[in-house]
């Protein structure tokens, strides 16, 4: 019934996009960060999850912007909301349990899906300081089940995060820093964690017993073997499914026509 | 009653001394009291210690400048034009500047702490990461946690003594100085109404001990107090008020105008090295006043990012239209 | 999107089961979802724990009837029109209801702690008062800290590590089931804008674990979207909706009726005696509907109520003239 | 220069209501209670102290209102208010130490400014369970001083009350229960405490070294003797200063005649 798009009508974007978007189910009370992230869950809202209430970090409750915020600070934000107010009321309404999932990038991910957005190298002696972490360890921490969409490369899939910004499924235990799983840490305020880590190359998922990350679905062009040889612990890829699903039309539409026809987040294919 | 809160942005600077602790309105890119950082860049301001919810542009342009000791916070970037703090992360690799890293949601709920005057706050969040790694506790290690203005610790560990749910983290309330607020309006004895979202503004003006707000109007506060349901913050919570149109760009004001994106972008280029910095700054700060400033800027430029009154933003069909 | 959020005032007792626990809107006799509660009466909820930021009307409503077997608050009476809550004072004196006792800041602070997801808050309020003595805390007493609903301890004191402030007593977050709510306005999805002082109706409805909303009126949801900045609880926040004109009465509501203070005269007048409370319940709330109650109070008397709109309240010159 | 009124142009409720208000001082911030106290910080509002700033506990900042409100949360607060939220930011402006002044009430006071407001005899077994605590504590706790107005009656003027609601300048430390100075236990938010209790027989102080109650004042009528008798402790009366200064005909007008003319907390005296 679906009518999929051939491999010269999308972009990785676009299926980095599409591929965020089916994790997501109707009903879902969903946390966003700003960038492709957003244009996922708003095109999951005009798709299969019409019911879903979005969160902006800075403020908005039950989001519906009818322009795509360049971030969640934004002042499209607010058009079309349930309620805008600010960060108190949007990381309580996480705290409290709301969120079903949360959305969120990284630029260095490790085995137990440990993100890192804070430095490369030591953190006392650091190569390069990033942004730091802003809302990802909080969403993470908060959410029932979170998906990170990164770009593949195999500096950036390694065995223990440099820094860990946002917890995985094994996480430290202060003050001795030893590794856990999360379970352990959490108490009643465990819920999950990291469901999916959608790659440029493929879809992640992680064992909860384990916590341990295997490869869940190859992108178009790839195979398990050659997203194995990008990273650098020994990615199980025993549990692979098959191909990611590619976009449809339809989506692919809703993307450029009504979601981002800017090209803010998304470029398009040139024809 | 009397319009004694009023100042001019010349006197902002004589309020915020060399080595205050400042935290600011806005979040990210948005609501950022820029022509006062520009003041304060003009000045020579030394040895601030910035406590922020987040960073943003602002930090950038303060950082840059040479006006920041500490920075205590969770983010700075430009979000779409410029992916990183580039200023702070070159100060950062030449351990010019303290940088003490909490989640945002822990900077958050250290503010609310700060603001209904409770010590610290209790939350589950960010467990299990280098957040909470004691080694990285930056002030303990620059020995600078008196336990007067910085807590004696970073954090404290406990478990929920009531129900049983396990670890917690325990954050230190925010105390700081000053909060320095751009808003969209603000009455002649103080009281604030914001438009948008609020991010954490009313929690900054009260945890800070002075607040000075600057805003795009100055209106008959008899207006504002018409719907006092619709009002943010309280006159008394406010010392300083000051009327500056556009004291938010390049940074965006709901209702008012966009986020100057090309702007930003430039000065993300330009400091990527120090010198790019400088001569940013050069060109746009120094020898300039607010005038000045807003004249170079130019009115197509203005007239671009202006909002459209329904909507509260520019939409983006309009922008080649002008 | 759905309209499934609605549902009548005689499904309200249906999910508000015996053995509840409760809170409410608004503020001693403003705002208190009266309808419900006469539904709750003639329905014979029994074992109800109620929690609440302040009592009022309702809760000697509630009391009165045998609906309670615990109350756990720091205030009861109504206001003016009444002193005290003579039908929980006698019950109190019979032993026929648990009352535990917190102070009005520390009850406001448990309901913020649990509508963040936090255990307990944190605050120095009430130190060295009978409030905080070990051998009043009833629940305890009673053996009914399992820690689960009800928390293990009444308080715990700390001291503050951060900055040397001193003693400090925890408060456990106020776990509740559900909240009722009486309003102005929600919309179909939930959407609640309130008007004039919220008290503490934001905090109490995502504290609970349910949420119903009664309003005065339910408004098509795109039309509180219009201005998402001025409301105050959101959609997914809410549970179930219904709308019930004059659900309030006899408290007020601003901006649409005042108080009805010579009804509650009668009616404080009336719980001087149990079989004074029982012949009020049965003229007032057994055997009637929610028009018949309206019907039964008239037009004379409503429109003496109603608030001026540009007001928000019936200015009292007014008052003889209807 | 003040018009002074006779006595038989005031009644005793004028009387407290004008004495309340000259506790008051301009541009303070203050936190009133339902009833006298409202119309007391009013009459302080429209004669001395014009920019004094009003907050009402259900969420009224800096308030204003035309017509006096029956109680705080009422729809009277709002109109002309600065701010008009809810508790949290009430309790939350007090916690953190904005608060100049409280105006209170209460059932029992005793010799060190306990205030009970809670139960008639003992806790557990009480003859006359009353309102509760309500805010009175909060608010006592968190300004610098506080006033009370109470109705004075020999079983109201207690060497300890029964249950201590509310802290005076001896204090219960638990779990003890031993009497403490204030300051030992409140650390930094030790600000001060009660600073007058004006009944309808005087207007009392409190040694802050020892925390004991004295009597600065006598309403006229009475005598220093007198208002010891009705005391059940050993009431301080050597620092009386004289008699309670007495309403003048411009505070009746603004009480009567644009405060309350209703006369919902303050009736008129019949001529």
């Amino acid at each position: 019934m679906s009518d999929f798009a051939s491999p010269e009508e999308y972009g990785l974007a676009d299926l980095l996009c599409c591929a965020a978007a089916h994790e997501v189910q109707n009903n879902e009370v969903v946390f966003a960060g700003t960038g492709l992230p957003m244009v996922a869950i708003m095109l999951a809202q005009q798709t299969h999850a019409p019911n879903l209430k979005l969160i902006f970090e800075a403020g908005t409750l039950d989001g519906r912007p009818p322009e795509i915020p360049t971030s969640v600070g934004d002042a499209r934000c607010e058009m079309g909301a349930s309620r805008a107010s600010g960060l108190f009321d949007a990381f309580s309404v996480a705290q409290r349990g709301y969120v079903d999932m949360g959305f969120l990038g990284g630029a260095e991910v490790d085995q137990y899906g440990n993100v890192n957005t804070t430095c490369i190298g030591d953190y006392l002696e650091p190569e390069l300081r990033l942004t730091g972490s802003g809302g990802n360890p909080d969403i993470n921490s908060f959410a029932k089940r979170t998906v990170f969409i990164m770009v593949h490369e195999k500096r950036r899939f390694v065995e223990n995060v440099s820094y860990i910004t946002s917890p995985g499924w094994r996480v430290k235990k202060w003050p001795g820093g030893e590794l856990v799983h999360r379970r352990e840490l959490y108490g009643a305020a465990y819920r999950g964690g990291p469901s999916a880590i959608i790659s440029t190359l493929g879809v992640f998922r992680f064992d909860e017993q384990d916590g341990h990350m295997y490869l869940d679905t190859c992108h178009p062009g790839t195979t398990a073997e050659q997203i194995k040889e990008q990273c650098q612990f020994d990615l199980d890829i025993s549990r692979v499914k098959g191909q990611t699903q590619v976009p449809t039309r339809e989506e692919l539409r809703l993307i450029h026509d009504v979601l981002d026809p800017d090209q803010i987040f998304i470029p398009k294919v040139k024809k | 009653m009397s319009n004694s809160k009023r100042i001019t942005l010349q006197q902002t600077s004589e309020i915020i001394k060399d080595g205050s602790s400042l935290t600011f309105s806005g979040f990210t890119i948005w609501r950022r009291p820029m022509a006062i950082v520009y003041e304060l860049i003009r000045q020579h301001r030394k040895h601030l210690h910035l406590i922020e919810v987040n960073g943003g542009s602002h930090t950038e342009f303060l950082v840059g400048a040479g006006c920041v000791d500490i920075w205590e916070s969770c983010w700075v970037g430009h979000e779409l034009y410029g992916k990183y703090g580039a200023n702070l992360s070159r100060k950062v690799a030449e351990k010019k500047i303290i940088v003490e890293d909490y989640s945002h949601a822990e900077m958050l709920f250290r503010f609310v702490a700060a603001a209904s005057g409770a010590p610290y706050a209790v939350t589950q969040t960010s467990l299990g990461t280098d957040i909470h790694n004691p080694e990285f506790d930056m002030l303990g290690r620059a020995g600078l946690r008196d336990g007067k203005r910085i807590a004696q610790h970073k954090y404290q560990f406990v478990d929920d003594p009531f129900y049983g749910a396990g670890a917690h983290v325990l954050v230190p309330a925010a105390k700081v100085d000053i909060a320095v607020l751009c808003v969209q309006q603000v009455g002649e004895e103080g009281t604030v109404r914001l438009n948008g979202q609020c991010y954490s503004d009313p929690e900054v003006a009260r945890a800070a001990d002075i607040t000075i707000v600057m805003a795009e109007e100055i209106v008959p506060e008899e207006y504002l107090r018409r719907n006092a349901d619709q009002n943010a913050i309280a006159s008394f919570e406010v010392d300083y008020i000051l009327e500056c149109p556009f004291g938010a760009h390049p940074t965006g004001m709901f209702g008012r105008y966009d986020v100057d994106g090309s702007f930003l972008k430039d000065f993300y280029g330009a400091t990527r090295t120090q010198e790019g910095f400088d001569e940013f700054a050069k060109e746009w700060i120094h020898g300039l006043d607010h005038v000045s400033y807003l004249e170079k800027l130019g009115w197509p430029k203005m007239l671009k990012l202006r909002a459209n009154t329904a909507m509260n933003y520019c939409p983006r069909e309009k922008k080649g239209g002008n």
